[in-house]
């Protein structure tokens, strides 16, 4: 059984859906790529697992580690899940933490509570933690400000803070938005260090498809509040199905080569409120038929361990090539 | 360090000379002192002498003067009405006022933010709406008639407690219920006001995220962070401390400050009303550079801007 | 710099410290975020900032926009000096220079709804009628790749690459002369950044606008820029071609900085840099680099380097070693183009 | 009239608490506004063979629904007039002390220095009087006026609102949307009137709602003192200031305004807290 | 024998009195303290050479003096009593009274320094003493400059009160003096806190022999409310100053009874003269003919207080004019004087203190709505203070309210030192009558009773009814609440008795 599955995962802000039926399994030690369109959803999923949104959302669907429902579950189950089995980097760092506590505090807590580190040992561990993280002279910045670290340094405290309670699970938003490359190589390597050394598993949520595809090991890609793809990360990146991942990949800026126009997908996301009745893409997509605003599809197996959300996508043999044509038989299935 | 305090003590200086002025000219111009104190059936001549002998004959400016000139040597006059020590006369009413203020700041404090919490995690809840009316209630209803009720059914029905004087520490304890419960109702809606606006901010969910349990998250991450209006609040309450509570010490016959200060204004007894009010003033100004201190703990941003460090 | 003209923007040696103070007796020290930069924009030119996290990027942004006074130096924006904070001329000014922050939830204020928030500079300056405004707002929205449902949105209620984009549309509603982007893109998903980074250009193009370009993602700094500069420790250390610089480092940390950058679907090798991470509380003698420069030489450490073109090919660099000043102590590491 | 419908539906989601302290406070306003039209006496005519007669309530006669006092003058009368008066004074107070003060505390926060000194100074000066010789000094130098009297009660609460609010545009200032609005090239009236004001709001109307009823309270002590609205005049805080001896002989001659009193701050409150409420989006 | 001492103290019983002031002056020494609330406590712990039977007919006794006999118009040989002691134990001698007569309590120019507020005092209450003259052990002889038909009750005043020249010369200063007088009345001064509580303690060598309580203490309460209470509560067993509407209240439970009422000290309504609508007599007469006084008694005082034939009383003897009436209510006439004096709605100012007479508020509203309804413009302005009522010019000051007492079988005294020339408001230009004036120096120097009387009848009559200075309202009344089982009576003025002949309980 999966550490950890999320199954037919929706939230609603009021009557617009922001995730609209997830399933996901993270296995323990694996590390999963979370990409996709802003806002599609990839936080939200995050926060309603461990319980985290406003009171606001309503949440339904099921959220199992090692089997036990924690969505929904009582404080008292919930909080040492929290922080203890899986950690969570948020995206806003600057704003995620407090601003009148000290950092070498708020890393300290996370100790004290998983790992009831106190005292002296909590402080030399605090710096060991920031020194791990790339922070110069970390035996003084604990007792930094917020306020007083730029931008990257503040991410590295968050990510501090959630390896200090040595999850088992690790979700990490957008990591390594505000750090150099090498700052960033430097906390990837540490990342995947963590993994093989302790089985922590990664969930990485990133744009940076260049992270994901040297980190994971698998990636789901997100579209308006649904998994549309999922694949080792060797393969999404040979063989994209979904268009949308085909989009993603075509939009990237390139580190050489003459400087042409960058290709972004055209159109916007459908509004939450407001979803299309079939494949929420189609709007979108140049390949798009008639049956695309009629369908909803819902994802297939290609291979093995690759799915797509997409009537179109079609298997194919892991060392071949698609072929060009559609199979009947796949748009069938998708029709159930 | 010195030249914050240089300043600190610069401006208490100004604002205790502006209040000694001010009190001053309001006294000597409101109503003459020999009048009141020699009372309406006194002969003129009486009044007369009386003037002349607490140099009230003399011109404002020249009174004003000659008061400053005592203050700086230390000497802040003598009651007019009996001629005792001003400071003195004071200085022995504090300890009987503080014997009602401090248990009512501590019982503000110790129910009012605790109430104000509580109402805030369980916003528009049962209990959340029952505190605040209570808290509203507490507020609005005017302490005498609070002191009377608890007078009416806690001494002459009940006879448990006395209803009035200094006997023992029995007596206190309805005046400092009364105060109590006005001061910890004020203190219950800010602090509620406050804490609402900080427990949507993302580092709370930061902090949820941790693990903390609720209550951690609160008392260590929350409060702190909603503090200011509240500390704002306790630094008033702090300095109102050795003012004592006028209606409150006159309905449980309690002689603290502020009977002395409304018999003395009364009586226009100038050197005590100083006395008081330079008191009031330096508490005021004690509490400030604790409420800054306290300022610049809470939230570290408060402290000096980050000035930059000009080489 | 084109004949005639001066350059949108220039920065001359500006320097900034802070001090910070350890608990509520501790001595104060002095944190030298930026520490000596001159750079220039002309109009229509994209300068990139890269450089390591905590190097003094955001700081250079706030002191060449003139909102944080710097503690020497000076800026000159179109040929006049930048005006102090708050005065009515340096309130002027801001239509015609913005910045998108790094942080977008910080710079966003939560109790207003974000298309009142875009449409504020606009309320401002003055600029338009009511309807115009509105008009405007929804242009740029879209723009930007916002839906309209996202007008009456707070911050709090949109993802986080949705209030980046806000904080975007703000800054380019007034189409200001000079934008400085610190970090921009980084919460987009690629094809929104494709979006974001074709408006930047159009923009550039059509309204001449002066752009200083603070990221970390190399690829969009390359697409966008004109010229690049490197930053390690509060200084520049190379400023030429971003082409020149990404495919030929001639700084040892640019060299490091290049090779770690990541690549969809290969893993490949990198230098991952050596030693302690930089401190700007306590800046290393001579060459800032040299702790962690795996070429270092006895020079390095005692001598700083001085930011000039390089004999060969002109390019601007800081290192004695790539001046041929000093001899490399060691083989540079192999650094792979792509 | 979409505006109006939502209204109407914004109405229809108010909870039933906040519909009743609205109600409660329409009806005080309608009360203070038609005073003259409504009260059933003039509310100084005296009846001294009917002191003290009894509220229907309590048994007495439909003639003085509230009763009299211990001048035989009707209660319910006097009770109107002194919710015009107490309203006038309450209202007038309240947003007297609260601009004075959140323009000082704003004036304080944004220009810090000297100025900031300055405004500080004040406020302690302020909070060092007490407010009886503040009392003494207005009234002893400029008479009983009531436009004066109002802007005197205002005084009262100013320091408070001048502190919470430089404590918290200070904290304010250092968020980053303030940086950001100001970069923007925004006046310091847009900055402090336009986002710092929203953001510091609740605790603002906190305030306004707690110094509403202090307001009245601090008429009926200086009133008690002979420096408040005098007699024949009459006010909320008045009449339970004289009435108090009556509390237990004649306990409705106190107890009517006593109750208007506290009805209407908790009304005030009830509708300051949901206000603040509704002006918080984080929360919901 | 201090256990003996102890056993005989613990079976007399120890009162707590619940007072609204203890001290207007915050002394004890009658030559500061002037005002009503002194008189309720200066009796229990000094005494005068003669004493008022205070709850009798107010008749001058035998006090500190056991006899006295007047040698001429000027001088009196009074005889003191043998075997008084002070509280400090000294025994009584003609040089303590001759001292507490003398220059270093009340004229100055002996060793001590005196107040000079204090000489003023003393000069008021014996404005011709010359000096006492001490002829023995145990008798004096007093000296006046002038014929003064009162002399010998002037002995009585509280001023008067007999100290220990010992203790007065080892006190620090006049002022130290003054909070702690050592007298020789039944109790003696155990603590005294200002504002607060002045606690006395039996005075077991008093020469009347050991007091009946063990311990008086008052306690200051200034809310009625809380004093009623403190009664209630058992923490008290008197409540002074009760408000006539409060009657009922107390007396509702069985166990309290409420005593007193009128007192030999008199409201009335005093005229500015020199005010200029006043300065018309018929003005004021339209004043005096539209005040209700029985409606206010009736009304404000239950009926339990009484309306005076002017100001005079009972026991002024055949000085009372029997036949004098007051201004009788009648608003027509009132109206019908306005007109006369072609009076059209120029305001008067009232000025009112906030209850410094018992119901002065609400006494001052009716008659304000009285004057109002005859179509006098009538301000009312609450003031705080003695000081502000006398503030201004004399279009600033009207109306304002004043109370008399006497204490003595003789109009002069209160009359003429009220309002004749040496009187304040003779002096203050607020009124002053020619004819009245000569009158009084002749009711004051006269010694021809008969001519005495005609005199009096007449300036009563000028000042109140031709050329009023003032509107007799009521005669005040003091009321006191107090346990049920105490026999105690209380007197005809402020004073409290607490003598042997006043107590069982
Ligand atoms: N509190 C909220 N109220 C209403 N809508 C919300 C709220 N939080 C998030 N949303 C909406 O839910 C959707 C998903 O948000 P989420 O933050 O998960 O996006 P994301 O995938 O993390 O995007 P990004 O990459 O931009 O961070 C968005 O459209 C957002 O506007
Ligand atoms: N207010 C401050 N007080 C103290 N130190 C500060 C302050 N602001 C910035 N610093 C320090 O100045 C240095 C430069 O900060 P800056 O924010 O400019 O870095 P940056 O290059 O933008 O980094 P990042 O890429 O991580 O955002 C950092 O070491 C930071 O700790
Ligand atoms: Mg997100
Ligand atoms: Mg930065």
């Amino acid at each position: 059984m999966a550490f950890v599955e999320i199954r037919n995962l929706s939230v609603a802000f009021g009557r617009s859906p922001a995730l609209r039926g997830i399933n996901l399994a993270v296995e323990r030690g694996e590390a999963v790529g979370l990409v996709g369109e802003s806002g599609c959803g990839k936080s939200v999923t995050w926060l309603a697992a461990l319980g985290l949104l406003p009171a606001s959302a309503t949440v339904r669907g099921s959220v199992l580690i090692d089997g036990t429902e924690i969505l929904g579950a009582p404080k008292a189950r919930l909080e040492p899940v929290r922080g203890g089995r899986i950690a969570m980097i948020f995206q806003d760092p600057a704003a995620s933490l407090n601003p009148v506590h000290r950092i070498g505090r708020q890393i300290g807590e996370a100790l004290g509570l998983h790992r009831g580190m106190t005292g002296q040992r909590a402080k030399a561990e605090v710096i060991r933690l920031l020194d791990q993280v790339g922070i110069p002279d970390a035996k003084n910045r604990i007792n930094a400000y917020p306020h007083e670290l730029s931008g990257g340094q503040n991410q590295r405290v968050m990510i501090a803070m959630a390896l200090a309670g040595e999850p088992e699970l690790l979700v990490a938003d957008e990591p390594t938005t505000a750090l150099d490359v090498t700052i960033q190589a430097q906390i990837l390597d540490l990342l995947t260090t963590l993994r093989r050394d302790t089985g922590m598993a990664l969930v990485l949520i990133s744009h940076d498809l260049g992270v994901v595809s040297e980190t994971c090991s698998r990636i789901a890609v997100m579209y308006a509040g649904r998994i549309v793809e999922e694949a080792p990360s060797g393969q999404i990146f040979t063989h994209p199905n979904h268009p949308y991942t085909r989009g993603l990949m075509g939009a990237l800026p390139p580190l050489s080569g003459a400087r042409r126009r960058l290709v972004a997908i055209p159109g916007s996301v459908p509004e939450a409120a407001h979803m299309p009745q079939g494949c929420a893409f189609a709007p979108r997509c140049n390949a798009a038929t008639d049956r695309c605003a009629e369908v909803d599809p819902v994802p297939l197996p290609l291979t093995q361990d690759h799915s797509a959300a997409c009537i179109h996508a079609r298997p194919y043999h892991q060392a071949g090539h698609p072929s060009h044509h559609h199979a009947a038989t796949t748009r069938e299935r998708a029709m159930q | 360090m010195l030249h914050y305090l240089l300043s600190r003590l610069l401006r208490a200086a100004v604002s205790i000379i502006m209040v000694v002025t001010f009190v001053f000219v309001v006294l000597r111009m409101s109503g003459d002192p020999a009048m009141v104190i020699m009372g309406a059936d006194a002969p003129p001549e009486a009044i007369d002498a009386f003037r002349k002998s607490w140099g009230l004959d003399q011109p404002l400016w020249v009174q004003y003067f000659s008061f400053f000139e005592a203050i700086f040597s230390g000497e802040l006059g003598r009651s007019m009405r009996d001629g005792r020590d001003a400071m003195a006369v004071v200085l022995e009413r504090v300890p009987s006022t503080l014997a009602l203020t401090v248990p009512a700041f501590l019982v503000n404090l110790i129910v009012g933010v605790p109430a104000g919490v509580y109402a805030a995690l369980h916003r528009n809840s049962l209990i959340d709406r029952c505190v605040m009316v209570m808290a509203v209630t507490g507020f609005a209803v005017p302490s005498f008639i609070l002191a009377m009720l608890l007078v009416l059914i806690l001494s002459v029905n009940l006879g448990w407690l006395p209803s009035a004087g200094q006997d023992s520490w029995l007596n206190a304890i309805l005046p400092i219920a009364t105060m109590g419960f006005g001061g910890a109702a004020l203190l219950a809606r800010f602090t509620r006001s406050a804490m609402l606006e900080v427990l949507g901010q993302p580092y709370i969910r930061t902090a949820s995220a941790k693990g903390l349990p609720w209550s951690a998250v609160v008392w260590r991450h929350a409060l702190q962070n909603a503090a200011i209006p509240t500390i704002t609040i306790i630094g008033f309450m702090l300095g109102g401390l050795v003012a004592g509570a006028v209606v409150v010490e006159s309905v449980f016959s309690w002689p603290g400050v502020g009977r002395l200060l409304v018999i003395s204004v009364a009586n226009r007894d100038l050197a005590i009303v100083q006395a008081i009010v330079l008191m009031i003033a330096i508490t005021m100004v004690a509490a400030n550079m604790i409420v800054d201190v306290l300022y610049g703990l809470v939230d570290p941003r408060m402290h000096g801007q980050a000035r930059p460090a000009r080489r | 710099m084109s004949a005639g003209t001066a350059d949108l923007l220039e920065a001359r040696d500006l320097a900034r410290s802070y001090t910070v103070r350890r608990g509520l007796l501790g001595r104060p020290t002095a944190v030298r975020a930026v520490d000596g930069i001159s750079l220039r924009v002309a109009r229509g030119e994209t300068l990139g900032l890269v450089g390591e996290s905590g190097c003094g990027k955001s700081t250079t942004a706030r002191l060449v926009l003139g909102i944080e006074p710097p503690d020497t130096g000076s800026v000159i924006f179109d040929g006049n000096a930048m005006p102090p904070s708050g005065t009515a001329a340096w309130a002027n000014l801001r239509r015609r220079m913005q910045m998108v922050y790094q942080d977008p939830l910080a710079a966003l204020d939560r109790r207003l709804a974000v298309g009142v928030q875009i449409a504020e500079p606009l309320d401002i300056h003055r600029i338009g009628t009511a309807a115009e405004r509105e008009e405007r707002v929804a242009a740029v929205m879209a723009e930007v790749g916002l839906q309209p449902h996202h007008v009456a949105r707070h911050p709090q209620s949109l993802s986080g690459g949705q209030r980046q984009r806000a904080v975007i549309a703000r800054a380019l509603v007034t189409n200001p002369d000079l934008l400085v982007c610190d970090e921009p893109i980084s919460a987009l998903d690629v094809s929104i950044q494709a979006l974001v980074l074709n408006l930047l250009s159009d923009l550039q193009e059509r309204l001449k606008m002066g752009m200083l370009f603070v990221s970390h993602d190399l690829r969009a700094v390359r697409q966008i820029s004109q010229r690049v500069a490197v930053m390690y420790l509060g200084r520049i250390v190379e400023e030429g071609d971003p082409d020149a610089v990404l495919h030929e480092p001639a700084h040892p940390y640019t060299q490091a900085l290049v090779s770690a950058i990541p690549h969809p679907g290969k893993t490949t090798s990198r230098v991952i840099l050596q030693g302690d991470p930089p401190n700007p509380a306590n800046r290393p003698t001579g060459c800032a680099f040299h702790p962690r420069c795996p070429v270092a030489t006895a020079t390095c450490r005692t001598e700083t380097p001085e930011l000039k073109p390089r004999r060969s090919d002109g390019r601007r660099v800081a290192c004695h070693i790539a001046h041929g000043e000093a001899a490399a102590a060691r083989a540079p590491a192999l650094l792979e183009t792509c | 009239m979409a505006r109006l419908r939502s209204l109407l539906e914004r109405l229809n989601r108010m909870p039933i608490l906040i519909t009743i302290a609205v109600l409660w406070l329409v009806l005080m306003l309608a009360i203070a506004v038609s005073a003259d039209l409504i009260s059933p006496y003039r509310f100084t005519q005296m009846d001294l063979r009917n002191r003290l007669s009894l509220p229907v309530f309590m048994g007495g006669s439909w003639s003085h629904v509230l009763g009299t006092d211990e001048l035989g003058r009707d209660v319910l009368s006097r009770l109107i007039t002194s919710i015009r008066m107490s309203l006038l004074i309450a209202f007038g107070a309240t947003i007297i002390g609260a601009v004075i003060g959140v323009t000082l505390g704003f004036v304080a926060a944004h220009f810090r220095g000297i100025v900031e000194q300055a405004v500080l100074a004040l406020v302690d000066f302020s909070a060092a009087i007490p407010f009886l010789v503040l009392a003494l000094a207005v009234l002893a130098f400029f008479g009983n006026s009531l436009v004066l009297f109002v802007c005197l009660l205002g005084f009262h609460a100013w320091e408070r609102y001048a502190r919470i609010a430089r404590g918290l545009a200070i904290s304010g200032r250092m968020h980053g949307y303030a940086a950001a609005v100001h970069q923007l090239g925004a006046s310091p009236w847009r900055l402090y009137g336009r986002h710092i004001l929203p953001n510091i709001a609740s605790t603002l109307i906190v305030s306004m709602t707690l110094a509403f009823p202090e307001i009245i309270l601090l008429e009926s002590g200086l009133s008690f003192l002979g420096l408040g609205i005098q007699p024949p005049g009459t006010s909320l805080g008045n009449m339970v200031g004289f009435g108090r001896e009556y509390l237990s002989s004649a306990p409705w001659i106190m107890l009517a305004p006593a109750f208007v009193i506290t009805a209407t701050a908790l009304c005030v409150s009830l509708l300051g807290d949901w206000l603040r409420d509704r002006l918080d989006p984080t929360l919901s | 024998m201090p256990r003996f001492a102890a056993a005989q103290s613990a079976d007399r019983p120890a009162v707590t009195v619940a007072v609204q002031r203890i001290s207007t002056s915050n002394t004890l020494e009658m030559l500061t303290e002037q005002s009503n609330v002194g008189a309720r406590i200066y009796t229990s712990y000094a005494e005068t050479l003669l004493g008022n039977d205070w709850i009798g007919d107010m008749s001058l006794q035998p006090q500190l003096a056991t006899g006295w006999k007047r040698l001429d118009d000027r001088t009196v040989d009074v005889d003191l009593r043998e075997g008084v002691k002070f509280h400090n134990g000294d025994v009584m001698t003609a040089e303590d009274v001759a001292f507490s007569y003398g220059p270093d309590r009340m004229w100055g120019g002996g060793s001590v320094e005196v107040p000079d507020n204090v000489k003023a005092v003393a000069r008021q209450a014996l404005p011709a003493f010359e000096r006492i003259e001490v002829l023995g052990p145990h008798k004096v002889r007093l000296h006046n400059a002038s014929i003064d038909p009162v002399l010998e009750g002037r002995l009585s005043a509280s001023i008067g009160m007999i100290v220990s020249k010992r203790a007065f010369l080892e006190a620090k200063s006049w002022m130290d003096w003054a909070r702690q007088p050592v007298t020789t009345g039944p109790y003696s001064v155990a603590e005294y806190k200002p504002d607060s509580v002045l606690t006395l303690a039996a005075f077991d060598d008093h020469w009347e022999g050991r007091p009946p309580l063990r311990q008086i203490r008052f306690v200051e309460t200034p809310e009625t409310a809380s004093r009623i209470n403190l009664l209630r509560s058992g923490g008290a067993d008197f409540a002074c100053d009760i408000p006539p509407d409060q009657i009922a209240t107390v007396e509702a439970d069985k166990r309290f009874k409420v005593v007193g009422g009128p007192i030999n000290n008199t409201r009335y309504t005093v005229f500015n003269k020199s005010h200029p609508v006043l300065a018309n007599p018929l003005v004021r007469q339209a004043l005096t003919h539209s005040v209700d006084r029985e409606l206010i008694v009736e009304s404000l005082w239950s009926g339990r207080t009484e309306v005076p034939r002017g100001l005079q009383w009972t026991f002024y003897g055949d000085f009372y004019i029997a036949d004098h009436e007051n201004p009788a209510y009648d608003p027509d006439k009132a109206r019908a004087l306005l007109r006369k004096a072609g009076y059209n709605g120029e305001p008067i100012p009232y000025r009112v203190l906030n209850d410094y007479y018992t119901a002065q508020t609400a006494t001052a509203q009716i008659n304000t709505e009285n004057w109002r309804s005859i179509g006098l413009n009538i301000k009312l302005q609450m003031v705080e203070n003695w000081g502000q009522i006398s503030e201004g010019g004399p279009e600033t000051r009207g109306i304002h309210d004043w109370s008399a007492a006497a204490s003595l079988p003789d109009p002069y005294v209160q009359m003429s030192g009220s309002w004749g020339p040496a009187g304040s408001p003779w002096r203050n230009n607020q009124w002053r009558n020619e004819e009245f004036g000569n009158l009084s120096k002749e009711l004051g120097s006269s010694t021809d009773r008969a001519r005495r009387i005609a005199v009096w009848r007449r300036m009563l009559q000028i000042i109140e009814i031709e050329d009023p200075a003032y509107v007799v309202l009521h005669r005040n009344a003091s009321f006191t609440a107090k346990r049920a089982d105490i026999k105690w009576v209380p007197s005809q003025s402020f004073v409290m008795d607490f003598r042997r002949h006043n107590w069982s309980a």
